[in-house]
């Protein structure tokens, strides 16, 4: 296959869910073309997050996008909510197909 | 007698201190509270459809102005007991809120023991979700710099998931009138109690999970926990007495002051006061104010009801 | 008097355009779905039971033509809109299948005015889903190479969910009869009208989401969403006519013409003609028709079919 | 007249073998699952406040002594048809537990025909859920190195879903009686029926998908799937003469004998015996023995109890 | 630990949910020995899919399978979907235990 | 942006549900500091696991940590779970922002 791979970022943030509209808006504020949300649960430095309660419920939000912007998006993510909210994020070096959707 | 709704959300706790794998899915939890916050403001509704409205304006006033003195009432505790700041605004804010589980428990012990109240209740407990998560908002801002975003938050209180329901139902209810909602009893008036006691079951589980975690916050979430409902039952019984309603009504007021929000309050203090401990709300709220209210606090609220308007 | 559960439809449509949190979770929608395609088949079925099968076979033949022949009405309109040949071959497939909850508010609102009408309705509903959307994957591939697979589309179709569970709830409906399905009955007949209303609140967060969509496709989506279901009706109720129905079966045809599919469409089209716009027919059928039919249309066909079977 | 419930078992199976799309979202199987289990608990527990506990201890012994013993009669039959020991041992297991929707559909099956069987019978169901998944245990680590953490599968079992929801609904009914109960019959007492028929769709979805594994275990699966219900029934039956039941009741008994769990002891075997493969005794139990059951079981046993009360 | 790892390819796909079955089939015919698949809503260049019916929900399917397998689905799944259906889809290196299942 | 990234190792365990409570457990005794679960579906050498009933499901369990814990979890589940259950599990490099977090 001569499949022309071209390499981007994937920026994966774990967080509570009432954070989701707030991210989405600023995924896109800073240049990220899509987003792709999970509900899942667990735990951490925070304690166990179970979804027991509105409050409770976590999201996992996947970011693939250039470098640059996943660094913005991490560095906003981690000024403005990781001090007051239960918060993981991490990046990861993906390779997509057509490069100008991310 | 214990009501048997209540039976179910001690089996919760129970379960769930047993260290049970019984879980009702995500999706059951949120159907149960729609429904319950549809048909309470339904039922409320359809008895408005009997009265004039004017006539409520002033109690709806009140009411809100209750919620709105709560938390001013309660934050002097809260920080007494050494919470920071926001602790207290936040705690102080969910009791500001009300519990619309407790309240649905409180009306089947009235009808239970044939005490009427006044039907158009549901509207006090639509009014009296936002103002008290307001007064905790203004609280943890007060001689603080962090700026409030207050038209995003009036909007999501506003049309928030419980007052929308609650006041949804309500217009439903005093549009279609008895005769028009009548082909929808069988929905949404007749199971009332059995869904209520699923509910209580699901809550029961969520309480237990919280108990455990009591000790965590020290004396400060008990002494609040079961200290505040008492007293906030008797200012709320104070003010349904001077607006002059029933026995019932009395108990009730008496009950939405003494609840704890779990629904809307934790969520609006998640995004306008992040920097406060959502667990250590949750578990005066949850873990310790509604088992005490709906186990010890209502019969004593009626009690005190029937007294008071004797 | 508007139906009371056209209200809840009303309340989904307002807390979306205000921008209100409140979702029901997915498996509520889901069950409602199958709760009311279920409750339907059987309530027919039941009907179904107390008269000869064989004198039905000319109005299923009738009726099957009809969904066929309302993609070949309104393709051309499509085309004179300037939609490309898949948008428009697509968007009359929806409307040629039926939408089963359009039908069940019709139906309440025939029960609610005592207009009776041919108690084995729901076999129409199960008949219509299919053909319309056949004749518009005809319509799509029309003077085209690309090749569908009409045996995995017949498959799809004939034993997806809706005429699974309409089928289903028939047979068994007939088959058990008034007296085996008596100890079911308080499940899926007496709440029927309250869960339909549930249904409509979800139905109402879905198509208010699309009114926003409406002005991204121009004025085709408008013209086609609220000029087709008049004239579907009038096609239907001509049908109807001329199949000699009561004044309410009349006024089911119509309808069911009228209406436009949200659950077997959009999936059968999404899978056997991708290149069409889905956001496209989902607006015009799920935000534009769905309302004007429930809201204003079926009164409307109410009316002519008594007038015209005066 | 097969009873209705069966014909929605029916249904689903024939939607899994067309290969239909339909399928109840999970959080719905869950909810009709908590719901059987608790109303059902419920209900006996209304009628054990009616008369002496002290009554029943024999009884509930000589059940929990049928559960644990049946493993052990269908060990052998399992080894003699070459399954391996943890096989054998994991498939007995399931048949010594017990399958609540096969006791409801009995139920039902006796009330529809005005047979009379003890009205606290849901207390057998509790009790027998246990101890035939520990002999399935006991014969699965017999003469083997592997060490089984008895303490934790103990609290798994009492403290699981099904026995917690059992008991928990037996001690509510029986505390808060027949008065107590009543504002909560609508939801746990009417629909009872119907909303086993939904969930009969959901395992008839379920026992489709298995119909097609039947093959790629060769005849053990048959032989034990078919051979042991009727076998098991006949001890069930000698049991309940013995213990002096009712006609309904020596049914009853010959029911839970037969049937095999597909809740509490599939997980738990999975667990504690995860050598064995889990795909063959839910192929077993719910593939081939539920279905049997209830389609052609039940009515047996009830006939069987008939005369050898006679 | 002396565990042995051996690199294999990540291939995530993110679709329309009616795709779900064709997906699997296609992956299974090009090579793929296992799949997994999560329910996920999110958005991209054709809009918000939020799930809010049948035909708006969105799966994520995670291929881990050898590379050339991994791009002889990805093109199969560019030539053929991404044209008319959202999709979105990339490539991560990763690293297995068991090499063989994969 | 001059975001401070650290390597950490992204471990990635697909497994039967019922294992959901043993893997923290397991994952926390050997030093993981958080996880985080999805509820998945999909199909492997065990066969397809739809989640039809409680037994046949499957979770997503992902541990963001060292790569010796990593190794040391994987190890672990390998030998006391892959035998009897399905498990399918995976290694992926990525890079944290907080590492004495993870
Ligand atoms: N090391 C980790 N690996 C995977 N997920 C994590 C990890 N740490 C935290 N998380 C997720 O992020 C959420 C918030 O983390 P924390 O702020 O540490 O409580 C947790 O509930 C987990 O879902
Ligand atoms: N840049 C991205 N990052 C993460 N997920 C994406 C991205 N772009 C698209 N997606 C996902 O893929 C789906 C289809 O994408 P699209 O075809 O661009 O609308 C979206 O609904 C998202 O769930
Ligand atoms: N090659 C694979 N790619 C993605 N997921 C897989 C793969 N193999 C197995 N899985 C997942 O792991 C589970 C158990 O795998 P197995 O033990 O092979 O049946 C499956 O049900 C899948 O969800
Ligand atoms: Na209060
Ligand atoms: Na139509
Ligand atoms: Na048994």
């Amino acid at each position: 296959m001569s499949l022309q791979k071209h390499p981007k970022t994937l920026l994966v943030i774990v967080a509570e869910a009432v954070l989701e509209k707030a991210l989405v808006r600023d995924a896109r504020e800073r240049g990220a073309q899509g987003w792709t949300v999970a509900e899942v649960h667990g735990g951490g430095h925070g304690g166990v997050r179970e979804g027991a309660w509105e409050a409770d419920r976590t999201i996992e939000m996947k970011l693939i996008c250039e470098p640059a912007v996943a660094d913005a998006i991490a560095a906003h993510v981690l000024s403005v909510y990781a001090p007051n909210y239960g918060v993981a994020l991490y990046f990861s070096p993906v390779q997509v197909l057509r490069p100008e959707r991310y | 007698m214990i009501d048997v709704v209540v039976f179910f959300f001690l089996l919760g706790v129970f379960a769930r201190l047993v260290g049970s794998d019984l879980r009702l899915p995500e999706a059951l939890y949120e159907t149960l509270s729609i429904y319950l916050l549809l048909a309470i403001g339904l039922k409320g509704g359809i008895e408005l459809s009997k009265q004039p409205l004017v006539a409520l304006v002033p109690q709806v006033l009140v009411c809100m102005a209750l919620g709105f003195a709560i938390p001013f009432l309660l934050y002097p505790l809260g920080r007494a007991l050494k919470l920071v700041q926001a602790d207290a605004a936040s705690l102080a804010a969910h009791y500001g809120s009300v519990s619309v589980v407790t309240f649905a428990v409180a009306t089947a012990a009235l009808t239970r023991q044939g005490i009427a109240y006044e039907s158009h209740a549901a509207l006090w407990v639509a009014v009296m979700e936002a103002p008290g998560i307001v007064a905790g908002i203004l609280l943890a801002r007060m001689g603080r710099g962090g700026a409030t975003n207050w038209r995003g938050l009036a909007h999501d209180v506003a049309f928030g998931k419980s007052v929308l329901l609650l006041l949804g139902g309500l217009v439903i209810g005093a549009v279609a009138g008895v005769e028009g909602t009548k082909p929808i009893q069988a929905v949404f008036i007749d199971p009332f109690k059995g869904v209520l006691a699923l509910f209580l079951l699901e809550l029961g589980l969520v309480a237990g999970g919280r108990l455990g975690e009591v000790r965590r916050f020290g004396p400060a979430v008990l002494v609040i926990g079961l200290g505040a409902p008492p007293l906030l039952a008797l200012a709320g019984a104070a003010t349904g007495l001077a607006l002059g309603l029933s026995t019932g009504g009395v108990a009730l007021l008496a009950t939405l002051a003494a609840s704890a929000s779990y629904i809307a309050a934790p969520t609006a203090m998640r995004i306008a006061v992040p920097e406060a401990n959502a667990a250590l709300s949750i578990t005066a709220a949850l873990g310790i104010s509604f088992p005490f209210n709906i186990v010890i606090g209502i019969p004593i609220y009626i009690e005190l009801a029937k007294r008071w308007t004797a």
